[in-house]
């Protein structure tokens, strides 16, 4: 199978569903011309001309209400947020606009739209630039939310987003743009809303996403050589959430790590955290542990900014704490 | 009483097959908002409700000049838009009830009218969040070509925060066929222009743009559906946006909560006096030689219709259900 | 002692603080002619005239940004949001300046402001004005959360939101305002970070803020008919979290149930679930329930919305499943 | 090339004593952003790296209107206005290293400079963000009447965006001592002005607050400094704000990771004809008869600070604590 980068399956997710749809478009700062700060959308102007692919000035509570006035007359917009760090001055249009124009208009119109881009910390960008949000999105009814940990989940999941009939945040992890991966040439979608186990294990169940898989997968090596067999389930989808397979897992494990890049306060994990108590409360052979970024806004010098960020060997002391052998 | 145009100024002269369908418009929103500001003191509706009695022509006049597939993109005082737009008083009525029958199934209420067959893009509750829905919906013309227009109505207090002019910076780059339209109140809730506003000009936020813009008193269905006109036809020929100020008065409170208090009765009459529904019926008669029979038919009418979408409200059954509209079934995944 | 308002308690709050402390300040849409959209500021513009009570324009993401660099240059700003639901379109500023400000200038400039306004459903106002919000702003390192439930509580609370050296989001119920209780003359303060148990019991705890913590008081009564004596333990501050309390009560009764009126996915209940589960493993009789409203952007109609938000049968049903009698 | 006056327009002569200093902190800000250049490249400096070579001389010519303490809020690309404003080039340097003794001891790096003791209130990395606070910061000032004057800089790219909008307006309404500068480069990353605005005369934003304006170009620090004298006195003055663009060019690309491909080298070379360091240097021989020695002896004392403060921060130690800058203790409560 061919191997290409996130950044890769990220543009070819949205060239084919472009060439595929014609209603759907690509709108956001420097995407055109400039091929994207990114370079996610590398070629899409050429191909598809200044009609479909947008340059938008800086505003992007503007440019995310234009893609939702357009999304209710029946076109399917991609926002792209240069990182979701510049959603903030946007999100009202997403939880009071995107979110519930399909309810406040009793399904008359729904809002197929996808608001893309890079989230999570970068490297030394400082705090303003480095943060997680995924939490305040996944608490807002109406949207979903995928964040793809590699090429194959980034180009699946993606097509699905454009296709979805909802307001889908597409969170892209900014350091995964240069992973690489096997993707098919052959057309294929991951449905939103399903967890896959990345990697089979016994001993302990860690829950991660994005950039955190990779670490995470990292982790769990190290831990073989000890002879700790960890199993990494990414539900992929933050909303709707595949609990199932994380359930499944912990019932399996009777341990559970979960490991996120965000703030420790209401981050996604401790929703995690809480489906898992419910449901697994007798097979639990440990209280559940959350491994987080420190509560702190990021600071810009790499050596602090690598004492905040869950580091592997983090997830192996929390494992270890979780199994008793610290 | 601050007037954009002299006194003496005159609209164009009107004929009765042109002024009889607006003033018909006019009265029913009117009567339709008292009907409302009854049932809501009869605790009969509950939550905010925002009327435009007084404001009325504003709506009638500027949505008069539309086709039914344009679009219209309204706030949290959008009755009369609707209405004027083609929703029944039926729909809106039991809407405001709280009902299954109405516009949007009791799920949005006097704040959120949403009617696609009319191209209603619906009432919000945020200020200025929906001026880049209005630019989306002209994107979506442009991008398409399918030659429709966009009204987008909000009140001057609206005209500073971001949402509104980011929403126009956006219209203007782009060249989209939206025409914005300030109902100039002089009031945000509680709060006169001038403590508000630096420059008291809404029009002039277009300069910065380069777009066109208008302003014109909203007393007179006429003017408004005149010069409204001029602003439609050159978003559909140009497919350039337009800001029009238009003056006018609220001759109630904010919303029934807003005893009014900030504001004199002399001010209050002084406007009265400029009562939209007067003039048009004093200029049906006097210009247009309509006679009180065909007025009282009009007026009677228009009293059955009322009744009527109240009576269809009251007995109409309460709403019931809700989840259904929260995500819509999709190709992939839930 | 006096029994007065919440509303009175929030007034007499801000009062005082004004006359205290010469740098304190109300700014905010209609807070000074219209006394306040919804009277907490009655007559604090004839007391403290238009240089100190400052009737802003629709412009939230301004006038935060002006409370915040007013801040920062020495002065102690109070911003009203006239409801948080608006505070999303001045998150930005919330979230990347007053919270992060201190952090970024390595300490030279605290941000000493109070974000202040009514916060969750109201009464048939639907979707876009009917938020809960606290976790967004609860995710946040930088910030304070308060949310007093009680008279008592809300006057203590603001008058230290207000002397203290970090901004505060300080949430209102929004049907609270006419609740009334004892509050004394005297002047007194409530430290932020430190929870009450509004109710002993001994079977169940119930924690809940804002105007849930009647809800479960009312709940409390009806379970007492049954002979089931549950704790109500009322955080108060959202951030910090005073757990040691919450965890107390749970370690004593052994089952836990909380209660929010926000969404349910990410909502604060689910970090406190998280806290409980890690410190009471072994006490928990019973997985943590969660009552939260519906997963649902809120409907107008009375019956619906009555549906969508946790009524006291609700809590009622889940101490009955925490107790295993239902 | 777009220039704002006509080619023959000759700025008001100076003097060695007036200008001198400001070629001083030109040639200072230039050998600073250079040797960031050169550390970044090394890998030294990491995260996002904005430059301001080409643009000295509007930070330089309108800081040095002020006083100490007044304010200065800035953007992401504010090595140039913190030392203008007087942040020496050891803290900004060791900060772009993340040392402990950089001005924000590591924690905020390029985009983030705070400097109290200055009166410096900031770097700020989302655009238009930072527009409010120097409203506020002007509110204080007007609040407390200490007289001080907030210069606010930002780029033309950043005048579409709600923060700036909502900023100037309220600056507009309530009078407030700010003078807003617009830093027009023609360019907001890799997007020219034309495709981000719909009117190119950025100043023309004013016009809908009632606001004073002003445009120039920026090449000449003897006239941004007299130009922006005039609104700085009218801040301190009447307390009113002004908008004032001044065009001007980086030479390099828009951060250290951006080729710059989106412009010809002919555009390129052509503003470097127009280099305020030169244009200042040329000034200072022909009209204020300052000799080869004397500019040698500044070249080689900058020369020696910049060296000075490249060992600083080589040298520093690194950063080593971020956890007490998150909540500042209070009387009540953590
Ligand atoms: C962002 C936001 N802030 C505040 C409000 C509360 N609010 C609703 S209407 C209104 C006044 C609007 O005045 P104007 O724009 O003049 O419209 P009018 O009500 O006069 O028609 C305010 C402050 C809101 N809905 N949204
Ligand atoms: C809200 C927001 N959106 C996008 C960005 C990314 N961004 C940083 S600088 C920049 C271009 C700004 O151009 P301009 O305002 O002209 O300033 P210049 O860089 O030219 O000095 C962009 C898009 C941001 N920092 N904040
Ligand atoms: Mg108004
Ligand atoms: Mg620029």
């Amino acid at each position: 199978m061919p191997v290409i980068s996130y950044r890769e399956a990220l543009n070819h997710a949205i060239k084919e569903e472009m060439e595929r749809d014609e209603r759907v478009f690509l709108m956001g700062e420097e995407v055109g011309y400039y091929q994207g700060a990114y370079k996610v959308s590398q070629g899409l102007l050429q191909r598809f001309s200044e009609r479909r692919v947008i340059d938008a000035p800086i505003a992007e509570m503007g440019f995310a209400g234009v893609g939702i006035g357009a999304a209710m007359v029946g076109l399917r917009p991609i926002i792209e947020f240069m990182t979701f760090n510049f959603s903030l001055v946007a999100i009202d249009q997403i939880v009071n606009n995107a979110a519930k124009i399909y309810q406040m208009s009793a399904g008359q119109f729904p809002i197929p739209i996808v608001f893309r881009g890079p989230g999570g910390p970068a490297v030394q960008v400082a705090s303003q630039h480095s943060q997680a949000l995924e939490s305040m999105y996944s608490h807002v009814p109406g949207l979903k939310v995928a964040m793809p940990s590699t090429p194959y989940d980034a180009k699946g999941l993606l097509k699905s987003a454009v296709r979805d009939e909802n307001p889908v945040i597409f969170i892209e992890g900014e350091t995964l743009y240069n992973a690489t991966g096997e993707v098919p040439d052959e057309e294929y979608l991951i449905p939103l809303g399903v967890a896959e186990v990345k990697r089979q294990g016994s001993h302990v169940s860690l829950i991660a996403w994005s950039a955190m898989v990779p670490v995470c997968m990292a982790a769990a090596e190290k831990l073989a050589e000890e002879g700790i067999e960890a199993e990494v389930v990414d539900p992929r989808t933050l909303r709707p959430l595949d609990a199932k397979t994380i359930v499944e897992s912990v019932q399996k494990t009777g341990r559970c790590v979960i490991v996120e890049v965000g703030w420790p306060l209401c981050g996604y994990g401790a929703e995690v955290a809480y489906q898992v108590q419910r449901e697994c409360l007798d097979s639990l052979d440990a209280p559940i542990e959350r491994v987080t970024s420190e509560d702190v806004p990021m600071p810009y010098a790499l050596n602090l900014e690598r004492e905040v960020i869950p580091q592997v060997a983090d997830v192996v002391s929390a494992v270890h704490k979780v199994l008793y052998l610290d | 009483m601050r007037r954009i145009e002299p006194e003496e100024d005159t609209p164009d002269t009107s004929t009765k097959e042109e002024l009889i369908p607006l003033y018909r418009q006019i009265l029913a929103i009117r009567r339709m908002e008292e009907a409302a500001a009854k049932a809501y003191s009869q605790g009969k509706i509950g939550g905010f409700l925002h009327l435009i009695i007084g404001q009325e022509a504003v709506c009638v006049g500027a949505v008069s000049t539309l086709r039914r597939d344009d679009y219209v993109v309204a706030t949290y005082r959008e009755h009369g838009h609707a209405y004027a737009k083609g929703v029944s008083s039926r729909a809106i009525l039991a809407e405001l009830y709280g009902k299954k029958t109405g516009v949007v199934k009791g799920l949005g209420g006097s704040m959120h009218i949403f009617d696609k067959p009319t191209s209603f893009l619906g009432g919000y509750g945020i200020v200025g969040g929906h001026v880049p829905i209005a630019a989306g919906a002209g994107f979506a013309s442009k991008y398409r070509g399918d030659g429709r227009v966009t009204l987008c109505f909000f009140g001057e207090g609206s005209s500073t925060i971001g949402g509104f002019q980011e929403g126009i910076a956006l219209a203007a780059l782009w060249k989209l066929p939206v025409v914005f339209i300030c109902e100039n109140n002089l009031y945000s809730m509680g709060t006169p222009l001038y403590r508000s506003l630096a420059v008291e000009d809404v029009s002039m936020r277009a300069l910065a743009h380069g777009m066109a813009r208008d302003r014109l008193d909203g007393d007179d269905v006429i003017r408004v559906r005149r010069r409204i006109q001029i602003a439609v036809d050159r978003a559909r020929e140009s497919g350039e946006p337009t800001l029009v100020e238009v003056r006018t008065y609220r001759f109630r409170g904010h919303s029934m909560s807003d005893p009014g208090l900030y504001r004199t009765r002399e001010e209050v009459d002084e406007w009265k006096r400029r009562d939209p529904l007067a003039i048009a019926r004093r200029r049906l008669v006097d210009e247009c030689g309509a006679s009180e029979e065909e007025l009282r038919a009009v007026e009677d009418e228009v009293k059955k219709e009322i009744a009527d979408a109240i009576r269809f409200a009251e007995d109409s059954p309460a709403a019931d259900e809700y989840r259904p509209y929260v995500t819509k079934e999709s190709p992939t995944g839930d």
